[in-house]
């Protein structure tokens, strides 16, 4: 019998460390890309594609609005989606091969990162009183709940064909050697991922971030009352979610432990920037969804996942 | 085998149809009681005479012909109980019941591996008695036949005794004490107080809504 | 010569104490001292027991084995018990000066010693009958109309049983007709079981555990059993359910011995344990919306005989757990009696569900009841849960799954029905209970000594059996084809 | 106390004298332990009328005695194994055993940590109930329930270990219903106290059926005796998991639990939902070790009760807004959880698979000792805001974070463990069942048949069971003590806890971040428990644990993350930009905001249990200013409740039998004699006697 993993190696390799600079300059840009494909396929120009950029640069400089009602959670909840973002990329193989941090199970802790986001910045919105953020935060934590065995189910499936219990040798060369005997359930298990990314980043067909009406709003609605840098760190949190499932899909449909340390960033970029170009596909041919829809939609995604499960293990 | 034990037997299974077919209480009494002297008769006629026998026939006339009988009369007159048996089930049905008991009982008779048996008839007439004292216990409705019904049971239990005298000495006078004892206990407290608390014998007034 | 002091110095205590004028309190003083001594002279058998143990000893058709001493000693310590009682009973409720009481109660100690030592079985039947009528006078000691019922169907179903279980005595007499030995004698019947002729003892064990089953309350001859419980006093009640109940299973047991002892276990064991079963089955129906706290009790007994006769049906283990059972189910049945006649001295009323926050207006004899209702139910660490187990494991031992997962089910229903009333009644209470009369004046120390030291036993039997009662229970379960657990 | 008789030590007794001293030392620990927690407790009660002396003698003999108990946790999980004592007995099934291993001593931990910090929690929190009762009798039956706790993982013998599971019951019960005065509370208490004495009964029966002819009860006896029970044992894994998930509260046996909680005093609940109902889990895992490889239906049986119970546990706590009740449902939910890590443990023994079997096992125990530290911090947050507040109705609390800062922050501290983010120890008790869930390496490389593999479904379910959870208290931290109080006259006397009730809260916080931030405290120990349970599957000795464990990437993880959480937050002032502007909270423009609307328990929950209605048991009730839901437990309500009627119908239906007339009554002594009577004939009893000769 063998060991399930091997302790990670202390040190990162540089490519690592590369490849997660890579995600993290250029996650702000993806929302934009996806709004710059939705408006040019609508014929409109729609904004510049470094647009969050300058939000973010502008929100930095601008003081902090204190509710006086909130307590210390809502300034926390900005700071702890940030960092259990990054703590997430780092236990992906963003080069394709090693990730910064590894061990057996990290599934269950790129996971329950996420999970710590979300926690921290619904409870942030409850902490105001507002309706509308409670709203939003009901929301929030009712499609989670479907999205999170859709993805737990997903990454059960990389597990199961590469027989790997880390991130990093699940999209990784364990993967690569999996995809001949079994693309089919790779690929179901890649579709559902892209789904879970537009639910779990608040995009069309499940949230519309364009909207300004308080009541459709889902993810905008929570952080209604944040302002300022701490809206900034909001901001930057979802663009980096958006990067992280980006790298995720990419990860399941480029296995680059083939290529060298920069041909495989330079895939992950291109990788990354091609499913913001989705997502904006996706936004302009889909409609929104009626709220109580969305459900079925992620339980849709979990059975692709599911279904990959059943043909691996058959 | 004695002809006269065959006819006192024949008479104790007709006093059992009579206890069953009355429609008065004294005629219930009168044949409990007549019932009382054939079984004190028994013993005489199916045991060599011996003082022993002689006292036991004396005293089982004397509690089973004289005193149960002259008290339970005694118990109806004081408490002016109405004169009516006033049966739960038919005097036709009760009489049918008691026929069907004879016949189990000559049955039951027939199979049982007696090794000495003083009569025939003896245990047959035991067991129908035995089984006409449960009807008439389950089928009366007043507490005095209901007392006749235990005292017949009694009877019966008495004439089985009978097969076993010889064998087991005291065996019969153990019936008989326990004839005083439910005399005693029976008649001169409970249906004494029954008399001085619902002025009736009827024990199914006595049914208190329990469970 | 201590046997025949044990039968007759209560009778002779009775004679003496009935002419003392009331409110003399010599009457109550003389009900004490009898059952000290006949408790020092049970003790003294314990200690040395008369010579020669087996064969028994045998005064006349008296003699001390095994199960009788059992019996002997359960029915002595829990008359004791009953006796210190009746010292604060009589002073609260004494019609007539307890003249009635008194004598009755000294009459039944007798009979049930009479019971427990006669190795005739006509003796045996003798005092059966003596204890069933003396204590007729105990139940009506109300004097109204349902007591008087209930003392009127006491005294019919007890002796048509008593009258069964004649002519059972007569069939046996008939098996061991031309068999050497003297007849009737127990152990000269065991001795010569083999050749009893089969089918007489047969129908003698038919007979024999229809009357003396009735005289248990095995179900379906129960019927009496809840009325009388409920109109007796507390103490009567604990008297039959513990006493006169042990009395008529020695008249099983002992027709059992017999049997098994001729070979014919495999006859006797099926309706023992039918009989068991059937009365946990109708014990849980009626125990379920029960609403009179003695009556409760009552189907608890029928509980708890049917453990008895499962017991013995089941042999083996079974033997042994069903006499541990025995001196259980006795002391935990006077403790509860007792309890619930103080409640019922203590609100003048019935002991039903209409009390409310007993714990809290009777604070000892209310938390008795409380710890009474989980002895009752074989709760660990009461010693019923060693006898209780004992038997589940005897069932099992028997190769007998169904029926122990039965007896199990039944258990746990009786014990919902039971808890739901005995809750009801001890917990609560505040703002319910205004009208509550004093209770410190209803609570003697003399009404809760009793209750204690039985409670302590019962909880001592949980944890360590003594070494002689271990040996005594021995002896008797192997009399009785059984074995140690 | 009792079972007088000579105690002699057996087991490695023959070893060096020194060695044997150092290895009796937990088990003379443990007594020290019993004894001091009971003396306290009985000192309590003793001087009820000198209240404060007797809170100082009962505060100092219970941390002393849990300190003890604590300690011989901990030195048989760092490897000591004290020889077992005997007590020679005088009752039927053997002698009394006594021992510690490190199974017994995980669930020892739990209860000395736990139980003690509920004591020490119990004694400010009972003075400070509003009508006081005598405190003296609760204080003692605390004190009786830790001990009897104490020995429920000490015994080694099924007499002992029944009458202390009992005494455990009791205890509990007598605690559930200390305030006794209210109906709902007897009810519940009622409940309670049924269903616990069914699963004691069944106990019975189960150690009656192990030991069948034996006539030694002892558990090495029985272990010995396992081979040769009949159908692998079927009979008594179907009663363990009858008796012993009574006792957990594995739906649909949890029925007695919500209530119970509910009814009881808050550190009473806490220690309920802490570690009573995770006796059971022991029991479990008890039967598990004595009988060896269970059969396969009886490890998916464990999985899909698992499931079952966590899905619907959180579900059911979702749609409660009794603060208490809701906790309770949790209790439901992480059984749930632990007994997926059973049922995966007890596959991986049937198909082979010793690392599944360990991480299995391992993870049950470690999610055991995690969620009697975070159950009980929770139950303590929800005590003092029933304290404060004098309601447990979510729809009438708010806004609680700014009057009792402490509270909430302890309760923050318990429901992210409870939901099991990292890095708090929820997640990495979580983090092993998922791992024995998972597919490892070895289970790819065996065969595509490998049943064992299907175990990988549950995984969803674990999955949906956390974000549920994560639903559920984001709504109850949102409620209670975010926003504004929703009812002004609950909230006006809102007071901070006292430091008696904060102290104990606060060092269970620390106890589940120190598991949390070092899990390479207790991923060995824990795996150790693991194994010691996966022993009779093969293969376990070879398994290298400390790579299993994967205690070090874990350590550093978390120590990791939480340095960075703490140094976001530290450096997070400086993004401010000038001095702070008051603004308030966006009103969409409307001019006249009040706290009622806020968004409600109800609403938060409802998007969720209206998706999921069927299982959910919840009945809206929409009126044109209100919209609210109300909770039922579908199996009290749709099974329990209506069996019991009928059972008491049927017996209402049999009451005629015994209508008093005694021609009736001497018919039934009349038919039971035929009755005998056929019977006789039936067995050759008349003429033809089959068992002698016949004359």
């Amino acid at each position: 019998m063998s060991p399930l993993s091997p302790p990670s190696p202390a040190l990162p390799a540089l490519p690592a460390l590369a490849a997660l600079a890579v995600l993290l300059l250029m996650a702000p840009a993806l929302p934009g890309i996806a709004v710059k494909t939705k408006a040019l396929l609508t014929g409109r120009r729609g904004a510049p594609v470094m647009q969050l950029y300058h939000d973010l640069w502008k929100l930095l400089r601008k003081r902090t609005l204190l509710n006086p009602a909130t307590t210390w959670l809502f300034r926390a909840g900005p700071v702890a989606v940030i960092v259990s973002t990054v703590a997430a990329a780092l236990l992906l193989p963003l080069d394709g091969r090693a990730a910064i941090l590894s061990f057996a199970g990290d599934l269950v802790a790129f996971a329950g990162l996420l999970a710590l986001g979300r926690f921290a910045l619904v409870l942030a919105g409850l902490d105001t009183g507002s309706s509308f953020e409670g709203m939003g935060a009901s929301r929030e934590v009712t499609f989670a709940a479907f999205a999170e065995p859709g993805l737990l189910l997903c990454l059960a499936a990389l597990a199961l064909a590469t027989g790997d219990l880390t991130l990093r040798g699940m999209l990784g060369a364990p993967l690569a050697a999996a995809w001949p005997r079994a693309a089919a359930p790779l690929a179901l298990v890649g579709i559902s991922l892209f789904v879970l990314l537009l639910a779990e980043c608040s995009r069309g067909p499940v949230d519309d971030p364009a909207t300004h009406l308080e009541l459709t709003m889902i993810h905008e609605v929570i952080v209604l009352d944040h302002g300022g840098p701490d809206f900034a760190l909001v901001l930057l949190g979802g663009a980096l979610k958006l990067a992280l499932f980006g790298a995720l899909v990419v990860g399941v449909f480029a296995p680059r432990a083939g290529l060298g340390a920069a041909a495989a960033i330079a895939v992950l970029a291109a990788g990354l920037a091609a499913v913001a170009v989705g997502v904006g596909v996706v936004e302009s041919v889909m409609a929104r969804l009626r709220l109580s829809r969305v459900p079925q939609l992620l339980v849709g995604a979990s059975a692709l996942a599911l279904f990959g499960i059943l043909l691996l293990l058959r | 085998m004695p002809p006269a034990a065959q006819l006192l037997l024949l008479l104790v299974m007709l006093s059992d149809f009579a206890v069953l077919a009355t429609t008065r209480l004294s005629g219930c009494i009168r044949a409990l009681a007549a019932q009382g002297l054939l079984l004190g008769a028994l013993p005489l006629v199916l045991a060599p005479l011996s003082a022993h026998t002689v006292v036991l026939a004396l005293g089982t006339v004397a509690v089973k012909a004289v005193v149960l009988p002259r008290f339970l009369a005694w118990a109806i007159r004081e408490a002016s109980v109405r004169r009516e048996v006033e049966p739960l089930v038919g005097f036709v049905a009760s009489l049918l019941l008691g026929a069907g008991a004879v016949a189990l009982a000559f049955g039951i008779a027939a199979r049982l591996p007696l090794a000495r048996m003083p009569d025939a008839l003896l245990v047959p007439a035991a067991l129908a008695t035995l089984m006409i004292g449960f009807i008439v216990l389950t089928t009366r409705r007043k507490a005095i036949t209901q007392v006749v019904g235990y005292l017949m049971l009694e009877n019966g239990i008495y004439l089985f005794g009978l097969t076993q005298t010889a064998s087991v000495p005291f065996l019969l006078e153990l019936g008989v004490l326990l004839d005083v004892f439910v005399g005693v206990f029976v008649m001169g407290i409970v249906v004494f107080h029954i008399n001085r608390e619902i002025d009736s014998l009827d024990s199914e007034q006595l049914t208190e809504p329990a469970d | 010569m201590r046997l025949l002091a044990l039968c007759f110095l209560p009778a002779a205590v009775a004679a003496a104490a009935a002419p003392l004028r009331r409110g003399s309190g010599l009457r109550p003083a003389a009900l004490v001292a009898a059952a000290l001594a006949h408790t020092a002279l049970t003790a003294s058998l314990w200690w040395r027991p008369p010579a020669a143990a087996v064969p028994p000893e045998t005064v006349g058709w008296l003699g001390v084995d095994a199960l009788g001493l059992l019996v002997l000693s359960v029915n002595s310590v829990l008359f004791l018990a009953g006796a210190v009682y009746a010292v604060g009973y009589l002073r609260l409720d004494a019609p007539r000066g307890g003249r009635i009481f008194v004598s009755c109660l000294l009459a039944f100690l007798t009979a049930a010693s009479v019971v427990a030592l006669s190795q005739h079985l006509a003796m045996l039947w003798v005092g059966m009958e003596a204890a069933t009528l003396a204590v007729a006078p105990l139940i009506f000691h109300r004097r109204d109309r349902r007591s008087l019922a209930a003392a009127w169907k006491y005294l019919v179903i007890s002796s048509v049983a008593i009258a069964l279980a004649l002519l059972g005595i007569f069939f046996l007499a008939t098996a061991q007709a031309g068999v050497a030995g003297r007849p009737l004698l127990v152990p000269d019947l065991v001795a010569g079981a083999r050749a009893l002729q089969p089918a007489w003892l047969r129908a003698a064990f038919v007979f024999l555990l229809v009357g003396f089953g009735t005289k248990m309350g095995l179900a379906p001859m129960h019927t009496w059993k809840p009325d009388t419980y409920r109109e007796a006093p507390g103490l009567v009640s604990g008297l039959m359910a513990g006493a006169l109940t042990s009395c008529a299973f020695l008249g099983v047991a002992r027709i059992t011995q017999v049997t098994v002892a001729a070979g014919l276990g495999g006859f006797a064991r099926p309706p023992l344990v039918g009989f068991g079963l059937l009365s946990l089955a109708v014990a849980a129906a009626f125990v379920l919306a029960q609403r009179d706290l003695e009556r409760l009790l009552g189907y608890s007994s029928v509980e708890h005989v049917g453990l008895l006769a499962l017991g013995l049906g089941l042999g083996g283990f079974g033997a042994w757990g069903s006499l541990l059972h025995l001196v259980n189910n006795a002391l935990v049945k006077g403790w509860l009696f007792l309890v619930a006649g103080n409640v019922v001295l203590a609100t003048g009323g019935p002991a039903s569900a209409a009390n409310r926050g007993l714990a809290r207006r009777l604070p000892v004899s209310g938390i008795l009841l409380l710890l009474g209702l989980f002895a009752v139910t074989g709760s660990p660490p009461f010693g019923l849960f060693q006898s209780e187990l004992t038997l589940l494991r005897a069932a099992f031992a028997a190769g007998h799954p169904v029926i122990a997962m039965t007896m199990a089910s039944l258990l746990a229903l009786i014990f919902a029905g039971m808890a739901a009333l005995v809750l009801e009644m001890t917990l609560g209470g505040s703002g319910e209970a205004a009208e509550a009369p004093a209770p410190a004046a209803r609570e003697s120390r003399w009404l809760v000594a009793s209750p204690l030291a039985l409670a302590a036993l019962v909880l001592m039997l949980g944890f360590y059996i003594p070494g002689p009662l271990q040996s005594v229970l021995a002896r008797a379960a192997a009399a009785l084809g059984g074995s140690v657990p | 106390m009792s079972t007088l008789g000579a105690v002699s030590a057996v087991g490695t007794a023959s070893t060096a004298s020194t060695a044997s001293t150092v290895n009796a030392a937990p088990l003379q620990l443990l007594a020290a332990g019993v004894l001091l927690v009971l003396v306290a407790g009985v000192a309590r009660a003793a001087l009820s009328r000198r209240p404060a002396a007797g809170d100082a003698l009962y505060r100092a003999g219970f941390a002393a005695g849990g300190l003890a108990a604590a300690l011989a946790a901990l030195a048989v999980l760092a490897g000591a194994s004290p020889p077992e004592v005997r007590i020679t007995a005088t009752t039927p099934g053997g002698p009394w055993v006594f021992g510690l291993d490190a199974l017994s001593a995980v669930f020892l931990l739990a209860v000395a940590v736990a139980g003690t910090a509920s004591a020490l929690y119990g004694v400010t929190y009972l003075r400070r109930e509003p009508h006081p009762r005598p405190a003296g009798v609760a204080h003692l039956l605390m004190a009786v329930l830790v001990a009897a706790m104490m020995l429920v993982v000490a015994a080694r013998a099924a007499v002992p270990f029944l009458i202390a599971w009992e005494v455990m019951a009791l205890s509990a019960y007598f605690l559930v219903v200390f305030e006794h005065d209210r109906p709902e509370v007897r009810r519940a208490g009622l409940l309670y106290l049924a269903v616990t004495h069914a699963g004691t009964l069944a106990l019975f029966v189960l150690f009656a059926a192990w030991a069948g002819e034996g006539r030694d009860l002892g558990f090495a006896a029985l272990a010995a005796r396992a081979a040769s029970l009949p159908a692998g044992g079927a009979l008594v894994l179907a009663l363990a998991l009858l008796g012993f998930g009574a006792k957990a509260g594995v739906v649909p046996l949890h029925v007695w639990l919500p209530e119970a909680h509910a009814a009881a005093p808050s550190h009473v609940s806490a220690v309920m939902s802490g570690v009573v109902i995770k006796m059971g889990i022991y029991g479990l895992l008890r039967v598990v070790v004595l009988l060896g490889a269970p059969p396969a239906w009886w490890g998916w049986l464990v999985a899909a009760l698992g499931a079952a119970s966590g899905v619907l546990g959180v579900l059911w706590a979702l749609a409660q807004h009794d603060l208490k009740r809701l906790l309770a449902f949790h209790s439901v939910e992480n059984i749930g959880i632990i007994l997926l890590g059973i049922g995966a443990g007890s596959l991986g023994i049937t198909y082979g698979h010793p690392a599944m079997a360990v991480l299995g096992f391992g993870g049950a125990a470690l999610h055991t000792l995690n969620h009697a530290l975070f159950k009980s911090l929770l139950f303590f947050g929800a005590g003092a805001v029933v304290q404060a507040t004098g309601t447990r109705d979510l729809e009438r609390l708010g806004g609680l974070a700014r009057r009792m800062p402490g509270t909430a922050a302890a309760f923050l501290a318990g429901a992210a463990a409870i939901v099991g983010l990292p890095p708090l120890n929820g997640f990495v008790g979580e983090w092993l069942v998922y791992r024995s869930l998972l597919p490892g390496a070895a289970t790819v490389a065996g065969a595509a048949g490998d049943a064992s593999r299907l175990a990988i479904l549950a995984v969803p379910a674990l999955a949906l069971i956390g974000a549920l959870a994560l639903a559920c208290f984001v709504k109850v931290i949102g409620i209670v003590f975010l926003g504004h109080g929703r009812d002004d006259t609950a909230l006006a006397g809102a007071r901070e806890a006292p430091p008696g009730m904060l102290g104990p809260a606060f060092a269970l916080a620390a106890a589940c971040a120190l598991i949390g931030l070092l899990p390479a405290l207790v991923l060995a120990p824990a795996l150790r428990v693991g194994a010691l349970v996966a022993h009779r599957g093969a293969g376990v000795a070879a398994l290298d644990l400390g790579g299993l464990s994967a205690a070090g990437p874990m350590t550093v993880f978390a120590l990791a993350l939480a340095a960075a959480l703490a140094l976001a937050w530290l450096a997070r002032p400086l993004l401010a930009r000038g001095p702070r502007a008051a603004a308030p909270t966006w009103g969409c423009g409307y001019p006249a905001p009040t706290p009622r609307m806020q968004y409600t328990a109800s609403s938060f929950a409802a998007p969720l249990l209206l998706e999921l209605r069927p299982l959910a048991g919840v009945h809206e009730r929409r009126t044109a200013g209100a919209f609210a839901t109300h909770a039922v437990d579908p199996v009290l309500a749709g099974l329990v409740l209506p069996a019991w009627r009928g059972l008491r119908a049927a017996a209402d239906r049999l009451r005629p039998l015994q209508r008093g007339r005694l021609a009736l009554y001497v018919l039934y002594i009349v038919a039971a004699l035929l009755a005998l009577l056929l019977y006789l004939l039936a067995a050759g009893g008349g003429a033809t006697p089959t068992g002698g000769a016949a004359p």
